[in-house]
């Protein structure tokens, strides 16, 4: 029972001459639940692949089925609306919006969508990634790990289908890093939450239940 | 109160859930279609849960007969030498103590490797059903090293491997001291049976914000690359370890037990250094 | 070969939000002449703080940087500008060329902060362009009509112009697929084999082989060192594996 | 479908963006309550004048009714009073008019008053009360002063009243008093009740049924309707429906009506309207686009978690409705007390003179009219970066970077915001050389013409009807030749009437004056009000007549000098005294339009005759007149003289007689030939020109003869007239100068807040340049050369928008109006000109500065 199917994954850039094939035809899936990392170097088109997966960008063709949903014919705030509800973003830059408190930022999808804040799970979430004395403060006030833990709670409070991480540890050092990748193994599994993870680095790679290795658009 | 146009849209959503093949309509800001977007995750989450569950009984059995299975080994080696024992008290005085003795001491053996194994089945099935839960406390970290050095230290003596431990008083973490223990001796156990005579095993801690680490490092071969990916595999299958007895079982306890106290294990395959090392991620 | 870039006790701590994150802790390091010295080490270690220091691009907290005798870690920004002016050339990951101007203006604009215009410098430009393989017919384009590599390779050119003593290169291939990558990098070993001095920093292991000197970091030390001879294609499974090992040992 | 409430998160999100980056937004207030502050000041300035205009024509109507019905019966006010269409209504009862010497010049009615109605008439007692008993009566402080009676309640006083053609003095105790209004056409006096059914009965039958016509006794109803809209239809529908005789003479307040406005004035006025308009749309506009589209990468983020489109859009408007709640009160606040402090300086000198000058007219249209106009640019400024918030896909806007054009080029709207930042500055060219155009000296030039002129109270008080034309008496000329320094005197004399010439002249009159279109197009233009005019029907009047209105002026050499002379016989532009002092020349005048064009009467060379009206010619004759027989002088034998016309002249405002005619074909006689042709008299006018040096001694003396020796006599000086234009002229500059400082801060505010943005957006561009080697100090100087590209593009459109703008808009409304003298002047470009230089300078290396606090590699890396 898979909860991400991509099918025959294109994305070409400019024309004839200055043709660029980030992606050339990437089928995969996700089951329900698993932690699936993606490795391959810079330029191999896994950003690009993390965009389409994510709604983040249209593919020039193929398909994207999230939550038996093929989200390629979504079109402007609908695809809004189904990553809002769906998709949990970690970015490598963390992305938090730098205006609003932490606990803010972390109920903002929801607020988004009108819905109740669920709060015992949320402050579990909270709890698990230890941000309890951190929840009123602006996120400029963090330090990166911090900030990286308050993107996850982010993405774990919502319940999305799946949560598509880029490269989480790309601006963390090592210490930071092992933390932030126990936490994403570790909640994932608590909170039987999917989680597709892309990385550079095989060894972080090595914390996920799966690996898939892409290289120039290809899946090797 | 409800319109009949949403009353038919609840029906809907119930037939096809029932048959299995719900989809969500639109993506809007009305409330009907958030209802559908959370009515789908239910079905997800239910789905999920008793998929889960089919898994694990699923894993349980494989590993009940796995386990069954290796105690077939030890159990018909036992009747063997058993056999044999009786043979040669049978021939009275002329009987040679020797042969008796390497019997006897055979025998001992692999009723050491049974009760090794039922134990582990024990174990494993009190963790599975929860009746013996896992219950993470702040506890002493060197309390939890010196208690499963103890345990191993005489199987190492055997060896004259050297087991060495960086005493730190001050660090803390959340974890059941008795299951931990139980797993921590297993790692300890395993770094033991592949250390060469007079190796040595080093046990070292490091701190993290989120964690707490307890490095094992020994100088025997290691784990390969694959063996390691398996062993996160999430269906780890005992069977496909080497048989080298209790390596595939003990660690998938070891795994298991971690995982239940919110923290992780971590394998750095042999290539990527000289000798093993496991790494126990304890949450602080 | 002699010293040409020097560091002693170099430090550099950022504070964000109160917390001081050390990034290069008192580092010793010397960069030689002629070598195409690479630097190594996991995402997080360090190491573009550190090419950005030697470099004078950012000054360093503690410590010193000498540059031959000269040490270049007490000037103002002014001054700093000026030394990087005369001995230093840049190549980025993100290649920053100016998206409003054409690759012939891009290159002359580098040009003309040091050289004064002149029939000959145009002739080296359109030499320099021809040899790292871009035609006639690309000059007058923008950037964002050119590939990847090929406005990676101009942002060499543009950083050679003024033949600096030193080319520091920042993940020069981090952006490009593994073809354009290729290009790049034999336009970095055809430098070096004319005798220039390169400092690179890279994660990635194809580009490290072309490096005739590799350090490794990690969380802001010198973990260890492996020189190798100059790059020629043909003994590349060889050359390989030793590096292969090297940063094995190094834990990467 | 109910929509999923997700406000909390939207307030949330607007609002902490603001307080987050506090700096921007305050820029973005301050350009909103500029803005606020330009309409409000605008609106209030303009509101006020409006209503003071309203008011001051309802003080000379004399009432604020709507309309009002007159010479009612008791039965015929009782039919109306109580009908349903009337918002209000109440009447006063006509009892007499003064008759008393003392009251010559101040003209007083007296009526009984209900309270209500004397409100409505502005003479409701300000101190004491309303009369009660018989002999109680409230007069106004003019009347006061003019019979010499302390204000001062309970004061006894008595004068001769006039009721129905009978004239008595009566005596009074002064119950109250208010202040009169020198324009309006008579003071008002308040008898009681008793005095009036006792003197002046109310009248009980229908006027038509009951013959004479004094005055006394008929009731004049006032009353308003709901609203002041057509109130004609309204007053002629109620007599229908109330059924009053349908002759009823009614008065409708032409105060509403408002009079016809020339369109070229209002077009001039839409203009103004519109560049201010644009002026506070740009301010707004610029700051607020470049601005929000610094907020995109906020908005890209939003995006990729989920906010739609619609949501940030919500997000926008949320903003910026936030900024307006703030700046536009105070903007609000700020003009309406520019507007107040203006106000009583416009107003002061404003043509009309009324007591309650100067004062704030506050009503709610206003405040919300400026407050709607400002909120309105607000949102449109805001619509445009919204939309393209909306549309913004998260990757791009992640890294947001300058739009790019299809070849590569940035797509720079050079254009747009050099066409802003020079169109504040071609405004303000524009209001300067409109403001510059007054020029004090024409406009005093036909105001006064001698040191002194001294003529008849009345002559220039435009409240009375029958003016004394021969004011200047014997005694005050006797005791003038003997004042010290006196130069010249330059007597004017007048005798109006109609001309009669002979049937050869009187041919030639029709042919080359009376047949022209010009004549046809001055009747119709001045009759455009009158429903259905026939202009021929006027024409053939005349002809028939053979008579046309003019005056006979007789002049001494130092006036005709005054003159400002056309074309003479011999061709010079200059009269020859002796020449035409020889008594068989006359000077003629021409008729001119208001459009400004003009056509002689008579041309140099051509015989006119004019009859002799010395009143030793002159008989009683009978004549009937509205059914009554009326004794009139006739000059039928009195000798006629023939004169030969020396020039055509315009004779100048403070010289003449205002007279209202269709024409005044006026003629003018040497002063020793016209006293013989009309016999002696007085002088309406007596000009005096005084040596500079015993020139206060004069002032003194004159100014004490006209009060107490003889306080029928006025005088102006040309000190006084300076002195109370000169306050016009100061006007005229505070005003400007305003419009101009608040124009060109606008102007400025812009430019630097275009340089600013233009340098941060780049600030990755310039910190590679850095790393490449480009010292600080270079890049400044290439800033600063690039600002200055900006500065010559605009310094360029705004001379030579600025110059077509002043040669044909400005030079049009200029010469419309007579004290504006039109001059091209860039004078403002002068002063801004430089500013903007300073500028220029000055920002990039701010800007730049507080860019490079950061080092290089921080501003490389910024994602």
């Amino acid at each position: 029972m898979s909860i991400l199917v991509a099918e025959n994954l294109t994305k070409h850039y400019g024309q004839d001459d200055t043709l660029v094939k980030a992606l050339d035809g990437v089928s995969l899936s996700v089951e329900r639940g698993e932690f699936v990392s993606i490795i391959g170097t810079s330029g191999s088109g896994k950003s690009t692949l993390l965009h389409m997966l994510g709604g983040l960008d249209t593919p020039t063709s193929g398909t994207v089925i999230i939550d038996d949903k093929d989200i390629s014919k979504l079109k402007g705030d609908e695809l809004c609306i189904f990553r809002r509800r769906k998709i949990g973003f970690i970015f490598q830059s963390f992305n938090l919006v730098p205006s609003i408190s932490v606990y803010d930022n972390i109920i903002l999808p929801i607020q988004l969508d009108g819905k109740q804040v669920d709060k015992d799970f949320v402050s579990n979430v909270i709890e698990t990634l230890g941000l309890q004395s951190k929840l009123n403060v602006l996120p400029s006030k963090l330090s990166g790990g911090q900030q990286q833990r308050v993107a996850i709670a982010r993405a774990l409070a919502s319940k999305p289908a799946i949560i598509l991480a880029d490269e989480p540890t790309g601006n963390l050092d090592s210490k930071t890093s092992q933390d932030v990748l126990g936490l994403l193994k570790t909640t994932g599994k608590k909170f039987n939450q999917t989680m597709v993870m892309i990385t550079h680095n095989d060894e972080i790679a090595q914390m996920a239940d799966r690996t898939i290795r892409i290289e120039d658009g290809r899946i090797k | 109160m409800f319109n009949n146009k949403t009353i038919a849209r609840l029906e809907e959503m119930l037939d096809a859930a029932i048959e299995g093949n719900f989809v969500e309509s639109e993506y809007d800001e009305t409330k009907i279609s958030r209802l559908e977007s959370r009515w789908k995750e239910f079905l997800g989450s239910s789905v999920l849960s008793n998929k889960n569950l089919e898994n694990e009984r699923h894993r349980l059995e494989q590993f009940i007969s796995d386990i069954s299975h290796q105690t077939k080994t030890p159990m018909t080696n036992i009747k063997m030498y058993t056999e044999l024992l009786k043979e040669e008290a049978a021939r009275g005085a002329d009987a040679s103590i020797e042969k008796i003795s390497n019997y006897a001491s055979m025998i001992e053996k692999q009723n050491t490797r049974l009760e090794f194994l039922i134990d582990s089945l024990t174990k494993l099935s009190r963790l599975e059903n929860g009746t013996l839960a896992v219950v993470p406390k702040e506890e002493q970290i060197d309390k939890l090293i010196a208690t499963s050095i103890s345990a191993i230290e005489s199987k190492a003596k055997l060896k004259n491997i050297t087991v060495t431990h960086k005493k730190d008083e001050s660090l803390k973490a959340l974890f059941d001291l008795k299951w931990t223990n139980e797993a921590l001796i297993n790692i300890l156990d395993n770094a033991v049976k592949y250390s060469p005579e007079g190796g040595a095993i080093e046990i070292y801690t490091e701190q993290f914000e989120m964690y707490q680490a307890i490095h094992v490092v020994d100088n025997g071969p290691g784990i390969s690359e694959e063996d390691t990916a398996k062993i996160f595999g999430r269906f780890y299958r005992g069977s496909e370890v080497q048989q080298e007895e209790g390596v595939g079982i003990g660690l998938y306890l070891t795994r298991e037990i971690v995982a239940k106290e919110d923290g992780y294990l971590k394998v750095v395959p042999n290539n990527k250094r000289e000798g093993g090392e496991m790494i126990v991620y304890l949450r602080r | 070969m002699d010293t040409i870039l020097k560091t002693e006790k170099l430090c550099k701590s950022f504070s964000n939000a109160g917390l001081q994150q050390h990034v290069i802790k008192n580092m010793d390091l010397e960069i030689y002449e002629g070598d195409f010295t690479v630097i190594m080490g996991s995402s997080g270690s360090g190491k573009s703080t550190l090419l950005y220091a030697l470099s004078g691009m950012d000054k360093p907290t503690l410590g010193k940087v000498y540059f031959g005798n000269e040490e270049i870690s007490g000037l103002n920004n002014d001054q700093l500008a000026v030394f990087r002016r005369k001995n230093c050339g840049f190549v980025f990951q993100s290649i920053y060329l100016l998206d409003n101007m054409n690759v012939f203006d891009n290159i002359m604009t580098g040009a003309l902060v040091v050289q004064k215009n002149s029939p000959e410098l145009v002739d080296r430009v359109k030499e320099l362009l021809k040899k790292v393989g871009i035609e006639e017919d690309m000059w007058k384009k923008y950037p964002n009509q050119l590939s990847g590599g090929e406005c990676q390779r101009v942002g060499i050119v543009r950083a050679v112009i003024n033949d600096p003593k030193i080319l520091f290169a920042d993940e020069p291939t981090g952006a490009l697929n593994s073809s354009s990558g290729q290009d790049v990098l034999d336009v970095f070993t055809d430098l070096h084999k004319r005798g220039q001095s390169i400092v690179m920093v890279t994660h990635d292991i194809k580009t490290a082989l072309r490096g005739s000197r590799v350090i490794y970091l990690r969380d802001g030390g010198i973990v260890g060192e492996h020189r190798m001879q100059d790059y020629e294609a043909d003994d590349l499974a060889k050359r390989r594996e030793s590096l292969q090992n090297f940063l094995n040992e190094m834990g990467w | 479908m109910n929509k999923v409430n997700n406000k909390k998160a939207i307030n949330n999100l607007a609002l902490s963006g603001i307080k987050v980056n506090i700096k921007k937004y305050l820029v973005l207030i301050a350009s909103v309550i500029l803005t606020t502050l330009l309409f409000s000041s605008l609106f209030t300035v303009g509101g006020s004048m409006l209503k003071e205009i309203q008011l001051s024509t309802m003080r000379q109507v004399g009432g604020s009714y709507h309309s009002g019905f007159k010479y009612l019966c008791q039965s015929e006010y009782d039919q109306i009073k109580d009908d349903s269409e009337l918002k209000d209504i109440n009447y006063r009862i006509i009892v007499g008019i003064s008759n008393d010497k003392r009251l010559l010049k101040t003209r007083t009615e007296f009526n009984y008053f209900e309270p209500d109605n004397a409100k409505g008439c502005f003479c409701y007692p300000e101190v004491g009360k309303m009369p009660e008993k018989e002999n109680e009566i409230v007069l106004s402080d003019l009347t006061l002063k003019a019979l010499g009676v302390p204000e001062k309640v309970g004061e006894k006083l008595s004068f001769d009243m006039t009721i129905a053609d009978e004239t008595k003095t009566y005596d009074f105790v002064l119950s109250g008093y208010y202040r009169g209004d020198p324009i309006s056409m008579a003071q008002l006096g308040l008898v009681s009740k008793a005095f009036q059914e006792k003197n002046a009965p109310t009248k009980q039958k229908p006027l038509p049924e009951c013959g004479g016509n004094d005055y006394a006794g008929w009731i004049s109803a006032d009353f308003n309707f709901s609203n002041s809209f057509n109130i004609e239809k309204k007053t002629i529908a109620l007599i229908k429906r109330t059924g009053i005789r349908d002759d009823v003479e009614y008065g409708i307040n032409w105060a509403y009506v408002g009079g016809k406005i020339d369109p070229s004035m209002a077009i001039v006025c839409g203009i103004l309207l519109l560049t201010f308009f644009a002026a506070g749309y740009l301010i707004i506009y610029n700051i607020f686009y470049l601005n929000i589209i610094s907020d995109m990468q906020e908005y890209g983020l939003l995006k990729t978690i989920g906010t739609t489109g619609k949501q940030l859009k919500k997000v926008v408007i949320r903003r910026a409705s936030f900024i307006s709640v703030i700046g536009i009160p105070i903007g609000l606040i700020l003009g309406v007390g520019v507007g107040a402090l203006l106000l009583p300086i416009i107003s002061d000198e404003f043509v009309t003179v009324s007591i309650d000058k100067g004062q704030l007219h506050m009503n709610a249209w206003i405040i919300i009219g400026a407050a709607f106009f400002s909120y309105i640019t607000v949102l449109i400024s805001a619509g445009k970066p919204c939309k393209k918030a909306a549309k913004v896909s998260p990757i791009e806007a992640l890294k947001y970077t300058e739009v790019r054009g299809k070849d590569g080029k940035p797509k720079k709207k050079m254009a747009l915001v050099v066409l802003s930042l020079s169109l504040s500055i071609i405004v303000l060219i524009g209001a300067y050389a409109f403001i510059t155009g007054f020029d004090m000296d024409s406009y005093i030039g036909n105001l006064v013409i001698a040191d002194y002129s001294v003529q008849d109270a009345t002559l220039d008080n435009p409240g009375v009807y029958d003016k004394q034309t021969e004011g200047v008496n014997k005694e005050f000329l006797d005791a003038l030749e003997v004042q010290e320094g006196v130069n010249e005197i330059g007597n004017v004399y007048i005798s109006c009437g109609a001309q009669e010439f002979n049937d050869e002249t009187w041919a030639k009159f029709e042919e080359n004056f009376l047949s022209t279109e010009f004549v046809k197009k001055k009747l119709e233009n001045d009759n455009a009000s009158i429903p259905d005019y026939d202009v021929n029907v006027d024409l053939e009047y005349i002809e028939e007549s053979k008579t046309i209105e003019g005056n006979t002026y007789g002049m001494g050499e130092f006036a005709v000098n005054k003159l400002d002379v056309i074309e003479t016989i011999d061709g010079t532009d200059k009269i020859d005294w002796n020449k035409f002092n020889s008594g068989d020349y006359v000077l003629a005048i021409r008729c001119t339009q208001d459009s400004g064009e003009s056509l002689n009467y008579f041309n140099p060379g051509d015989k006119v005759q004019i009859r002799s009206h010395d009143p030793k010619y002159a008989k009683k004759v009978e004549k009937e007149f509205e059914g009554k027989i009326i004794e009139r002088e006739s000059f039928e034998d009195a000798p006629v003289k023939e004169y030969e016309v020396y020039g055509v002249v315009d004779i100048p405002f403070p010289l003449g007689m205002q007279m209202y005619y269709a024409f005044n074909c006026d003629f003018i006689l040497p002063e020793s030939e016209y006293l013989s042709l009309y016999g002696e008299r007085n002088p309406m006018r007596t000009l005096i020109d005084v040596e500079e040096s015993c020139e206060g001694k004069f002032d003194e003396w004159i100014k004490n003869y006209t009060t107490s020796v003889d306080s029928s006599l006025a005088y102006n000086s040309k000190e006084s007239v300076v002195e109370q234009y000169k306050s016009f002229g100061d006007m005229i500059a505070l005003v400007g100068t305003i419009v101009s400082v608040i124009l060109g801060l606008i102007g400025l505010l812009n430019f630097a807040n275009t340089i600013i943005t233009s340098i941060l957006v780049r600030s990755r561009e310039l910190a590679m340049l850095e790393a490449v080697g480009m010292t600080g100090k270079q890049q400044k100087m290439s800033l600063i050369k690039e600002g200055f590209v900006y500065f010559l593009w605009t310094a360029l459109v705004a001379t030579v928008l600025g110059t077509i703008l002043n040669c044909t808009l400005i030079k049009a409304l200029v010469d419309g109006i007579a004290m504006f003298t039109w001059h091209f002047t860039l004078a403002p470009l002068a002063i801004c000109l430089p500013i903007l230089c300073v500028l220029i300078l000055i920002i990039p290396v701010v800007a730049y500065n507080n860019l490079s606090k950061k080092s290089v590699v921080d501003r490389l890396r910024v994602e």
